[in-house]
């Protein structure tokens, strides 16, 4: 890195106390991402809320700006810098292990040093990152369980870690369906065997999540969870236009509250609560509190989970619901495996 | 309809284009304007079409002062022009050509094309201007073309129609069937303005004729008052020596031979059918024909730019065919093609850069690939001199030269390189008495150290003047080899227009096919 | 008109030798890769295939009025005879057996290819014939739309580059206005008029100011994308009752709905469809039949000509470029007054660039512009319905599928087009 | 086709000394022609100036007028007028501030400009670089994404010394962006098929193929499967230089030495003329003997090369040195503007690159004073590009006197 330089005092931690700010640097995908950027950015804004400071936020125009964008914010004293997504990865553990006195807590990415091949942890950073498949898995159970087709139908953005979690998940969670009920649900969109699916190709392009998400109920699907941020509102415009009983399920955040409007289309939400995580270590830092390493959210912990059924909560059978209930004990329990790559 | 163009003044950046011009033209009359390039013609006929304004001067139609402010409103007051460059959209049929501006519409804005072709057609049967109404443009030869530009003008009813250079590209019959029609309007009562470098057919076609030089009129007179030879004096302003001095031919050994050549045009029609010839070192075979019969791609095959679809074509007894210009240049080849600007120059760089432009690969302009701006620029400075082309310096990008000095340049630089055979397309097209007698000298020159020159020309007065054979060529075959003694110009056009010496056709194709006329 | 002088008198003599090999060469070539089709069909879609499964081609939706039965065929097989047949004509137009219409030949072998892989995609399976040709009109509309627009703009002599930031601003205004107005109308006409006003801009730059004609689009893409990424971050976030547009509904034509197929796919959708359909029409229409057409045709061809007789070429340029302005935005209010249920930055993600490969693939005439746009999108559809049925293709590869398709067409089939002869070309008036 | 003969010459024409000296031979032509060219460049230095200072006070109203803070204060300007254009003059002064510290009024951000403007310059020379062969190379993305994804893979996969590996990641990013351009360019020179059409679609190829690279095991560090390739190894780095307090990677002189040899290229030897010539008229080109299909098919694989550099630096020269999804594909499309404002020539290019790079490290600096975002600094370029190619517009906002014939047309028709 070139940053190693004047403002080396920066490291606003020691005088914290009275005035804690927390602040955040987005990937290039800007603040109003739709996505996890704006989730976590939420987070930030809760505890600002919550503690009195004005949170701030810096915005990458691209991977070159990551490290001055970490870099000003220290400058002006943050004490808690949040970045977000695999891309600021290698910038903040340079800059964490060049400020080991900043705080930094990174979203959604468990920070790998490449060149080594391994894990990195450090004391000053906060990985959070989340066990999505594992409500994804019951998001797919109870999917299976309300298809009336007897098709269900997923489709993400680019086919990346963070987006195809869901999807394997979600399929396990079929397939276990399946299995207690001796049912041929299928899932069309993504295939475990080949990790492989469909996919519209950016996060941008609304018009092809609507075109996508047409073509999954041509095909029959009947519950479909788009995984392409922002693209997935175009499956709400498909199934509005279609005027057909199809359902969504959301991911990230639970869709009732993100498009309230599209309420009555969402069966449930694969909800990951990168904001309640960020919340969380901003408050625990600003209290002297902070743990780093990894902090890793799951169905245990809360850090990931399902919505309520909302406007469906009376057509979900109660046998389906304990049965939720159930599984997801054995999940936490680690009974039941919800990702494919394990085991 | 009597025009009256009184003290036009009009300047450009730089020049002085008309200087307080005088001209009255009035109605039955066909008035020649005559001048050398660039002597403000054009853009005297400009302004009375109301392209371009004046900037001093008025105009005055049937003795009432017209403030001309656009075509449209030169058009309404009853002036059509036919113009230097056709102003016809290639990609339309005549029909919609003619009726472009003016277009006779039913509901909606839907244009009326039966409406529009039955004018046209009315029109070309009462002025005997025989078109097909349904054909494109681009599909059409000039000559045709020229008769779609005046029906253009007739369509609008035209009182007073100004035809600048239209004879430039047409055939000796074309151009005498053009006089006849010139002729059948003047005498409806209607006015003609009639620009033309051809002092002939000023002198005989014309009642009056006013003489241009560097913007300002420098005479009037009739036909009867005057012969070609004062003309051009007083359009040049010195004597002028009308003919070339030429010795006879001494031809040596065969230079080009081209045997049983076919070609095909861009669309794929065979436009070349078997046309043999030789050109001999030191001496001028021209090519003689209407244009469109074929001569473009013959040149064209022969300088290696144009696929050969049978045939050969041997350089000083090699066989050179489907070689690419490349290859043909460096055999000895220079080509003077027939559209200077299109394909002979790049108008955005500068003169020096398009003298070598074909020559820059060869020693000394570059060496391993690495230009010698130094030699470049030298050698440009000295061909400028030499062959005196008029610019501000070496530097000027070549499309701001005037068309005579754009010609000079190419000129320069293909007789720079041509050491056994000279290809000239249409040399002297659009330049005026003094440029085309350097070039005729220069090309004579070029005859009398011993390069073979094959001429490519539709002037049937510089075939004559410059030949030692005419090849005459009609639908894409050679119809008769005369030496320039046996040539006249009637015979020629009898040749050119297809009227086929039956022998001459036989002999010269080596085929026993009856030609249909 | 240097060029016309070396044109040659059309020789009227029997069929031409030259010109007949040269059409040769074409069926030949035409012949060897329908024959090739054919070989990759009866190879991998049919020897290559499980045996015993059958395909099923639906054809109707649930929803539709009249109900049209599937269709089911033996996948393996109908990879093998749809091969064979395509090899066959392949085979007729190399041997010369067939001699004419030899693009008819090989699109009709181009089809059959394309069945035998749909067939051999959904063995086992089935796969909504209905569901993808719909999908193929749904993605067709903004590129059709946008090239409309470019359409206007070019046959006038403007180049417009600005597509993409034409139906950006549309998109973006749309969905402000309509939510603010509450109706879907306002958004489609304040649409329209962002569109006007971009295309006015660009002939302020590129006909009164003869800013290079590239530039000048460059700028209002670069411009267009920056204002609505800023105005979308400052206002729509902030306040997102302005980002939520109705949408339009989709509609059926009486009567015409109701027939099998075509009902359903052409007589019940959006306004924004039919309003592609009736555009090609009346540009077809007016360009190739009307005075107004004739005129701006004439002003892109040979702006010079075009004065001499009268016709105002600046205004004419304006007129079209505004007009094409209008088309764009309209086409940028589809994303969000239709497509989608509001504005997101960079919605529009390029399909101004391809709907301007579609005006040129479609050779600047509104026909073809549509047809090319439709191949586009259909080569999009076909590739997402690919990816569902169990294709060994990884979805990277699958997602190159239109890309890939345009440039072997444009390649291949279409090779040069010949733009208006005065395309880009900025007009002096003297 | 026939319209263009009669269109105004191209290029402009030099501004001075084309008064009344017709015939003056070529005597004092040389000289003549070095006064022309300089008063030349001062008439080329005033509009862009101008320009730039013209795009950002409208990019400060643009900022005034949406900044909700502001615009309150405005809200009350009738009881406060004062406070109003206090609050505005606050806003556009600090930001334009915090613009000029971060990008060159300090050492480090002169040093994050030149390395902000080194991509640029050589995608923008690649586009310009097609554009004097009368091709419109939009796909400059696609080629910076080959060329990284070459670079990239050499400097992660092979282990060889720095001396060696170094040189073979620059080729190899070269020639991955000249393969990737090539394709275009022989479509183009075979088929005639259009480049703009080919570009754009090859630019959403590369995407895909980089994705598909990105998953794979070859690119993927083992243990990880984010869209994030292997790092560059040491030995395949761009060295760091320091040039007094400015740090730079090595790739700025590699961008430098791009524009030179291209220059050389283009104006020295007879391959550039012969290039030229064919971007200004094919058909004269190709009547001097010169292969045009050749040329096309040359000027894009050069063109796809210098592009593959671009990538190449950013691969082998900035933190991180991992390739990425949509690998800094932008650039590709902000060098459309680079070399348009940089009048297709190499020093312009350079000069416009610096510009952009400036503006694109600045409004790091700017958001991070002031809370501006970033996104208005894309609205300011495009302001830039605007008054910069509009000449005409800049001279009639400031009433100085038009030369002759400024407008200028990079590109010829689309038709073939
Ligand atoms: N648009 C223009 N801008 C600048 N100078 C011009 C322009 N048009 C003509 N000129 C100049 O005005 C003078 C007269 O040109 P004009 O075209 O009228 O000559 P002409 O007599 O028609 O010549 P030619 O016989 O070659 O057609 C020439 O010096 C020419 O260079
Ligand atoms: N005018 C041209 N048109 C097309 N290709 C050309 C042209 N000139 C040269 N080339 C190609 O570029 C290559 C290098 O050109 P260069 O000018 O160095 O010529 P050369 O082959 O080295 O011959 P020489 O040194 O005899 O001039 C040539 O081998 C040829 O293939
Ligand atoms: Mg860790
Ligand atoms: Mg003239």
């Amino acid at each position: 890195g070139d940053d190693d330089d004047d403002t080396e005092a920066g490291g606003g931690g020691g005088d914290g106390g009275g005035d804690f700010t927390a602040c955040q640097v987005t990937d290039t995908g800007g603040v109003d991402d739709k996505s996890f950027n704006e989730t976590a950015y939420k987070g930030v804004q809760d505890a600002g809320e919550e503690l009195g400071f004005e949170p701030r936020v810096l915005e990458s125009q691209s991977e070159a700006d990551f490290a001055p964008n970490i870099q000003a914010l220290m400058d002006q004293g943050c004490d808690l810098i949040v970045t977000v997504g695999f891309l600021l990865g290698d910038a903040t553990a340079d800059a964490a292990e060049q400020n080991p006195d900043q705080l930094f807590a990174i979203v959604d990415n468990d920070l790998f040093d490449a060149e080594a091949e391994e894990d990195r942890d450090y004391d000053n950073v906060a990985e959070l990152v989340f066990a999505t498949d594992e409500a994804a898995f019951l998001a797919g159970y109870v999917a299976a369980a309300m298809s009336e087709t007897g098709v269900v139908g997923t489709y993400g953005g680019i086919n990346i870690p963070t987006v195809n979690i869901f999807m394997k998940g979600f399929q396990l969670g079929v397939e276990q369906y399946n299995a207690d009920n001796g049912t041929d649900v299928r899932l069309i969109g993504w295939d475990n065997a080949q990790n492989d699916g469909l996919f519209t190709g950016d996060f941008e392009d609304e018009s092809k999540g609507r075109a996508t998400t047409e073509t999954l109920l041509d095909q029959g699907a009947d519950v479909i969870m788009p995984v392409a941020g922002p693209v997935g509102l175009g499956s709400i415009a498909a199934i509005e236009a279609s005027g057909s009983d199809a359902k969504l399920i959301w991911v990230d955040t639970d869709g009732c509250v993100s498009v309230p409007d599209a309420c009555d289309l969402f069966l449930t939400s694969v909800m990951k609560n990168m904001d309640v995580a960020v919340y969380d270590v901003a408050i625990a830092a600003a209290n002297g509190e902070f743990e780093g390493g990894t902090n890793l959210g799951t169905l245990e912990n809360d850090g990931v989970g399902i919505a309520p059924f909302h406007e469906f909560e009376d057509q979900v059978p109660q046998e389906v619901k304990d049965r939720l209930e159930e599984l997801r004990q054995q999940i936490i329990d680690g009974e039941i495996q919800t990702s494919p790559d394990e085991g | 309809m009597k025009v009256e163009l009184r003290g036009i003044t009009k300047r450009f950046p730089g020049v002085v284009a008309c200087k307080g011009v005088d001209l009255t033209v009035e109605s039955g009359e066909v008035h020649a304007l005559l001048g050398e390039n660039g002597a403000g013609k054009s853009t005297l006929m400009n302004i009375l079409f109301g392209l371009y304004r004046a900037d001093e001067g008025e105009v005055c139609l049937d003795g009432e002062p017209f403030d001309c402010r656009s075509p449209a409103q030169a058009i309404a007051a009853g002036i059509g022009m036919v113009h230097q460059h056709f102003m016809l959209v290639p990609v339309f049929t005549v029909a919609e050509n003619v009726m472009l501006g003016v277009e006779p519409t039913g509901p909606l804005g839907r244009l009326d094309r039966v409406e529009a072709r039955r004018r046209v057609e009315e029109l070309s049967d009462r002025y005997g201007l025989a078109v097909d109404p349904d054909a494109v443009i681009e599909d059409l030869p000039v000559g045709v073309q020229q008769r779609v530009e005046i029906l253009k003008a007739l369509y609008r009813d035209a009182r007073c129609l100004i035809l600048d250079e239209p004879t430039a590209v047409l055939t000796p019959h074309e151009i005498d069937e053009l006089m006849a029609i010139i002729r059948q309007l003047a005498d409806g009562g209607r006015s003609v303005i009639f620009i033309s470098h051809k002092l002939r057919e000023a002198l005989g076609i014309a009642d009056r004729i006013t003489v241009l030089r560097g913007g300002e009129v420098v005479g009037h007179t009739t036909p009867a008052e005057t012969d070609e030879q004062a003309l051009a004096a007083m359009m040049v302003g010195r004597d002028v020596q009308l003919v070339v001095d030429k010795a006879p031919a001494r031809p040596g050994e065969p230079v080009l031979e081209v045997d049983g050549l076919v070609v095909s045009d861009d669309r794929g029609h065979r436009a070349v059918d078997g046309v043999s010839l030789t050109v001999r070192a030191g001496e001028i075979l021209a090519i003689a024909g209407v244009q469109g019969n074929g001569q473009s791609e013959l040149v064209e095959a022969i300088c290696g730019l144009r696929p050969v679809d049978a045939g050969a074509v041997r350089l000083d007894g090699r066989d050179v065919t489907g070689h690419d210009p490349r290859a043909m240049f460096r055999a000895g080849l220079a080509h003077v093609p027939e559209d200077r600007q299109r394909d002979g120059l790049i108008g955005s760089l500068p003169v020096a850069d398009n003298l070598v432009l074909n020559q820059l690969d060869r020693r000394p302009f570059s060496r391993r690939s690495v230009i010698n701006r130094r030699e470049v620029r030298r050698h440009a400075a000295r061909l400028v001199e030499e062959f005196d082309v008029r610019t501000p310096s070496i530097d000027t990008p070549v499309g701001n030269l005037s068309g005579g000095n754009q010609q000079k340049v190419i000129i320069a630089r293909e007789f720079f390189h041509a050491d056994r055979l000279l290809v000239l397309s249409q040399p002297t097209r659009g330049l005026d008495v003094g440029s085309i007698q350097y070039i005729h000298r220069q090309i004579v020159a070029k005859r009398d150290e011993g390069v073979a020159v094959l001429l490519n020309s539709s002037e049937l007065d510089e075939v004559l003047a410059l030949a030692d054979r005419i090849a005459v060529v009609y639908r894409g075959r050679v119809v008769g080899v005369l030496d320039r003694e046996e040539a006249n110009r009637e015979r020629l056009g009898l040749l050119m227009a297809g009227a086929v010496e039956e022998a001459a056709a036989v002999e010269a194709t080596g085929e026993e096919e009856v030609t249909v006329t | 008109m240097p060029t016309t002088l070396t044109e040659p008198l059309a020789p009227s003599r029997e069929a031409d030798l030259v010109a007949e090999r040269s059409a040769a060469r074409r069926r030949v070539g035409f012949g060897v890769a329908t024959a090739l089709l054919g070989l990759v069909a009866m190879l991998a879609f049919g020897i290559g295939s499980e045996s015993g499964l059958d395909a099923v081609f639906v054809l109707s939706r649930s929803s539709d009025a009249v109900q049209i039965p599937d269709v089911t065929v033996p996948a393996r097989a109908t990879g093998l005879v749809l091969g064979v047949v395509v090899a066959a004509l392949g085979a007729l137009l190399v041997t010369g057996v067939v001699r004419r219409r030899t693009f008819l030949v090989f699109g009709v072998g181009l089809a059959l290819f394309v069945v035998a892989l749909l067939a051999w995609a959904a063995r086992g399976d089935d796969i909504s014939i209905i569901g993808l040709l719909d999908g193929t009109l749904f993605r067709a509309t903004p590129l059709a739309l946008g090239a409309f627009a470019g359409l206007l703009c070019e046959r006038a002599g403007v180049v417009n580059i600005a597509i993409e930031g034409m139906l950006l601003a549309g998109a973006f205004v749309a969905a402000l206005t309509a939510s603010a107005a509450g109706t879907p109308w306002v958004g489609l006409v304040c649409g329209m008029a962002a569109g006007v006003l971009l295309g006015a801009f660009l002939g302020v730059m590129a006909i009164t100011y003869r800013v290079d004609q590239i530039i000048g689009g460059t700028v209002i893409n670069i411009f267009s994308l920056g204002l609505t990424s800023y105005l979308g971050t400052q206002v729509l976030a902030r306040y997102t009752d302005l980002n939520d547009p109705g949408a339009f509904r989709a509609f059926g034509i009486p009567g015409l709905e109701r027939l099998p197929l075509v009902g359903p796919l052409l007589f019940h959708n959006t306004i924004y469809v039919f309003l592609v359909f009736v555009l090609t029409a009346a540009l077809w229409w007016g360009l190739f039949r009307t005075r107004w057409g004739l005129r701006v045709r004439s002003v892109g061809e040979h702006p010079r000509a075009a004065d001499t007789v009268g016709i105002d070429v600046l205004r004419t340029r304006y007129r079209s470029v505004m007009l094409g302005g209008a088309v764009a935005g309209l086409g940028g209010t589809w994303f969000t007054l239709d497509a989608t249920g509001g504005f997101n930055e960079n919605m529009t993600a390029g399909k101004g660039f391809i709907a301007l490969a579609a005006l040129i693939f479609g050779r600047w005439h509104p026909v073809g512009a549509l047809v090319a746009a439709l191949v586009f999108a259909f080569s999009e559809e076909l590739q997402t319905r690919l990816a569902l049925l169990d294709t060994p293709i990884p979805s990277d590869f699958l997602l190159m599928t239109p890309y890939v398709v345009t440039i072997v067409v444009v390649a291949g089939v279409v090779g040069r087009s010949r733009a208006p002869a005065a395309d880009g070309q900025p007009y002096v008036v003297e | 086709m026939t319209t263009a003969t009669e269109q105004p010459p191209a290029a402009p024409p030099p501004a001075g000394g084309d008064g009344g000296d017709a015939g003056a031979g070529t005597g004092g032509g040389r000289g003549r022609a070095v006064v022309a060219r300089l008063a030349d460049l001062g008439n080329a230095l005033v509009i862009p100036v101008l320009a730039l200072v013209t795009a950002l006070v409208v990019g400060g109203l643009v900022m005034v007028f949406t900044d909700p803070e502001t615009l309150d204060e405005w809200g009350s300007f009738l009881s406060d007028p004062l406070g109003a254009l206090e609050a505005s003059w606050d806003l556009v002064s600090e930001s334009y501030e915090a613009l000029w510290r971060s990008s060159v009024g300090t050492p480090r951000g002169i040093g994050r400009t030149l390395v902000e403007a080194t991509p640029l310059a050589l995608a923008g020379l690649s586009v310009a670089f097609a554009f004097r062969a009368g091709l419109f190379n939009i796909g400059a993305a696609g080629q910076l994404i080959i060329g990284a994804t070459c670079a990239g893979w050499v400097g992660f996969t092979w282990d060889l010394p720095a001396p060696i590996h170094l040189p073979l990641a620059v080729v190899a990013g070269f020639l991955g962006g000249a393969a990737w351009g090539g394709i275009a360019g022989v479509l183009k020179a075979r088929t005639g098929a259009h480049e703009v059409i080919t570009t754009i679609m090859l630019n959403y190829i590369s995407y895909r193929l980089l994705d598909y690279a990105l998953r794979s095991d070859a690119f993927q560090p083992p243990g990880r499967d984010d869209l994030i390739s292997k790092p560059v190894r040491e030995s395949a780095r761009l060295p760091e230089v320091s040039l007094g307090e400015v740090t730079v990677h090595a790739g700025v002189f590699v961008a430098l030495a791009a524009a030179v040899a291209v220059w050389w290229l283009l104006e020295r030897t007879t391959t550039g003329f012969r290039l030229r010539a064919v971007g200004a008229n094919p058909d004269a080109a190709r009547y001097a003997g010169m292969s045009v299909p050749a040329m096309y098919a040359l000027a894009m694989v050069v063109a796809g090369g210098l592009a593959g550099l671009a990538g190449t630096s950013n691969i082998l020269g900035r933190p991180s040195f991992s390739l990425t999804g949509g690998y800094y594909s932008f650039i590709g499309f902000d060098a459309i503007a680079v070399a348009l404002l940089g009048r297709a020539n190499p020093a312009g290019v350079l000069v416009s690159a610096f510009l952009f790079g400036a503006l694109r490290s600045g409004s790091t600096g700017m958001q991070a004073a002031t809370s501006t975002p970033v996104d208005i600094i894309v609205v300011i370029q495009a302001l830039i590009i605007l008054f910069v190619a509009a000449p005409a517009l800049v001279r009639s906002i400031y009433r100085i006197k038009a030369g002759r014939g400024t407008a200028q047309t990079f590109t010829a028709s689309w038709g073939s």
